[in-house]
């Protein structure tokens, strides 16, 4: 089962930001979300991940099959790189972390306080995150801030072998990761000032 | 869920807090109450139960915000609201944490704490059960009390505002246990109505409190 | 007026504090709720409604 | 046949409101100052308390009101979680301060009335304790409102705080109660209403609760007008900004 978002309209301090949005992504497909800072475009995958209802349309996907990343990681200072990601694996109900630190190449760091890592090593922390989350369709947000080239390859191999395996992934990204994926530019959705608000909103203006 | 538990302990413990803190805090606290209201032995005595109650209430209160606070800001409570553990669980994992922390030292400090304070024999045994029925309940009420006010920028002494009230009706029936313990009068019906409220907190509050969250993650 | 006795000060200071804190209600209740209107009155003119 | 919902509708609400609102606070203010005036000038001095009783025609009905205002925001929060009225979230907003005030009526007369008559201004029993107790439950439940800027955000959170708090307060009734039993005589009012009161200073009272009672709902229907106004305020200038 894929992702389908019908006609979804999201808001962000009780203004509509995004409205219509409608898009479908099959298993082993990925999509780049692209617009301008302040679109919407976080907006929009908090409301796919489940953490803000939409005021308007549905998103169809399996339970439990999303994972989202944030502009945070989420990181603990005071753990370990290894502390921190067999946490999140143990919540997500799974138990391997190599797999993931090797991914990103942090088996020398495993046992570094996650405090002692640079910006760039905690993102690639943050982002091993999604591989032990098992989940299938991955929603990121900005994933390669503060990333070198080299990690952003990582993460694009990263993807890649998600796809391969049948996984999804909607990615919010300002760059080219390197591999061929459908756009969507969600400034096309951008709401109307005029348009309705909320049906409070409706009973006056 | 077990996990979560363990995380936050560990959190706990590296930040320097953990029992360590809990324990000094509580020492200071009694060190301080003779300063301020003179050392005769038969007013001590009298308000030791008092004193440790509120410092049970003051500690639970002073560490509140590690509950959520920190989670919320580095985005680990976005990321458990969205894996499979309920957020319910979330709340009386970290509410259970909070008390391994506050709650606990408190109760294994007690005896000493109790003999600084010229607390009787007989009633240093009610003391503790007391504690140990009543403070898991602070706890939870602190976690309520956070989970409301976890997206605010000076949520603290708001928080404070919104859990005291919620604390009067543990405070008052724990501070019942020690003063008929130490009389001698019956103590079972009051212990049990302090089980009764500890174990309803429990059972109730982490629906309200993940409901906050949900609300303030939107 | 009524013979207040010995408790004159009770009676008349209850009475008092009362009608102060009552007035004070009303009077910010009609304040703001006019405050408010006017705002929306004006908003609403400018934005040609 | 139109539904009750239907006064859920803001633009509705404000119209009906407008159209009561003078005749409830007419009736309040004939009903405050008959009854206040009968109670100061007319009514005679109790054989025990001497005029101090006069005080209860403003802390009785203070009192029932300072606690059915909470009751008001419950029930006003619970329609707000269940149907999504906005008009109630914001009718329990504007009952608050006028519960505050109450509150605050009913603690400083006790007080002033408890100096002569118990020889302190406060005691520790149990009504006493509650009410100051609900007083906290009031300024919690308002700094919750103003410290939250999401106004739908700010409903929920506070509505959920009511329910809770509700169930404390009760709870801590019944605590304080166990804690001390107190000085207070008890309700001054019942429906047996010989054993309290005499007709003397009943009718009066009575008068005053409707007062009391009326000056409520006129306060609560302008102060949720204004916040019904707020909120459209709100929305037109954050639409200012969108454009």
């Amino acid at each position: 089962m894929g992702l389908r978002v019908d006609n979804l309209t999201v808001e962000r301090g009780g203004l509509a930001v995004l409205e219509g949005v409608s898009f479908e992504v099959a298993a082993g497909e990925a999509l780049f979300l692209r617009g301008p800072n302040g679109i919407g475009k976080t907006t929009l995958l908090r409301c796919l991940a489940g953490l803000q209802p939409p005021l308007a349309g549905e998103v169809h996907a399996a339970p439990d099959s999303i994972a989202y990343g944030a502009h945070s990681d989420g990181l603990k200072a005071t753990l370990s790189v290894e502390e921190n990601l067999s946490f999140w694996a143990k919540v997500f109900g799974q138990g391997e972390i190599e797999a993931a630190l090797d991914a990103f190449e942090l088996q020398p760091l495993r046992r570094r306080y996650a405090q002692a890592l640079s910006a760039g090593q905690k993102r690639r922390l943050g982002l091993a995150r999604m591989l032990v989350t098992g989940r299938p369709i991955w929603v990121l947000d900005e994933p390669t801030v503060s990333l070198d080239v080299a990690s952003v390859g990582l993460f694009a191999d990263a993807v890649r072998r998600h796809l391969d395996q049948g996984g999804m992934a909607v990615i919010a990204t300002h760059i080219d990761l390197g591999f061929e994926a459908r756009e969507l530019d969600v400034s096309a959705f951008r709401a109307k000032p005029a348009a309705v608000q909320d049906e409070f909103d409706e009973a006056f203006l | 869920m077990i996990a979560l538990f363990w995380r936050d302990m560990r959190l706990a413990m590296r930040a320097g807090g953990g029992f360590g803190l809990g324990l000094s805090f509580f020492l200071i606290l009694t060190v301080l109450v003779p300063f301020g209201v003179g050392p005769q032995s038969e007013i001590l005595s009298v308000i030791a139960p008092g004193i440790l109650w509120v410092g049970a209430l003051l500690a639970c209160l002073l560490s509140l915000d590690r509950i959520f606070a920190l989670d919320f800001e580095d985005g680990s409570l976005d990321l458990l609201a969205t894996a499979p553990i309920p957020l319910e669980g979330v709340v009386a994992m970290k509410a259970a944490a909070h008390w391994v922390t506050t709650g606990l030292p408190l109760v294994i400090a007690a005896p000493v704490l109790g003999v600084l304070l010229h607390l009787e024999g007989g009633a240093v045994r009610w003391l503790i059960l007391g504690l140990i029925i009543g403070t898991p309940a602070l706890s939870m009420i602190g976690a309520f009390g956070a989970g409301l006010t976890v997206g605010l920028k000076r949520g603290g002494l708001l928080m404070s505002l919104l859990v005291l009230p919620l604390y009067v009706p543990t405070l008052i029936f724990g501070a019942e246990v020690v003063k008929r313990g130490a009389l001698g009068m019956e103590v079972q019906g009051v212990i049990l109505i302090l089980s009764a409220i500890t174990l309803a907190v429990w059972a109730l509050l982490p629906f309200a409190a993940a409901a906050a969250l949900r609300i303030n993650l939107r | 007026m009524p013979d207040l006795g010995k408790y004159a000060d009770a009676v008349l200071s209850s009475y008092a504090v009362t009608i102060v804190l009552l007035v004070a209600l009303i009077g910010h209740s009609v304040w703001r709720g006019r405050r408010v209107r006017r705002q929306l009155a004006e908003i609403q003119a400018r934005n040609g409604k | 046949m139109a539904s009750l919902w239907q006064y859920a509708n803001p633009q509705k609400f404000l119209a009906v409101s407008r159209a009561v609102l003078p005749f409830v606070a007419g009736g309040a203010a004939i009903c405050l100052v008959v009854g206040l005036v009968w109670g100061f000038f007319f009514t005679p001095d109790d054989y025990k308390q001497g005029s101090t009783v006069k005080i209860i025609y403003l802390h009785v009905p203070a009192a029932l009101m300072a606690i059915n205002a909470w009751l008001m925001m419950l029930v006003a929060s619970l329609i707000w979680l269940v149907r999504r009225h906005h008009v109630s979230a914001l009718a329990a907003k504007a009952a608050a301060p006028i519960g505050i005030t109450m509150t605050v009526i009913a603690l400083v007369t006790g007080a002033i009335w408890g100096e002569p008559m118990w020889g302190t201004y406060w005691a520790w029993d149990p009504r006493l304790t509650s009410f100051l107790i609900l007083f906290l439950f009031y300024l919690g439940y308002s700094a919750l409102w103003q410290a939250i800027e999401s106004p739908d955000a700010a409903a929920d959170l506070t509505s959920v705080l009511c329910m809770v708090g509700s169930v404390f307060a009760i709870l801590s009734r019944y605590a304080v109660n166990f804690w001390n039993q107190g000085l207070h005589q008890g309700a001054s009012l019942s429906l047996d209403k010989e054993e309290n009161v005499s007709d003397v200073f009943y009718l009066p009272l009575l008068v005053c609760i409707a007062g009391f009672i009326l000056l409520f709902v006129a306060l609560v229907l302008l102060r949720t007008q204004t916040e019904i106004r707020q909120r459209q305020l709100k929305a037109l200038e954050a639409r200012e900004r969108m454009a």
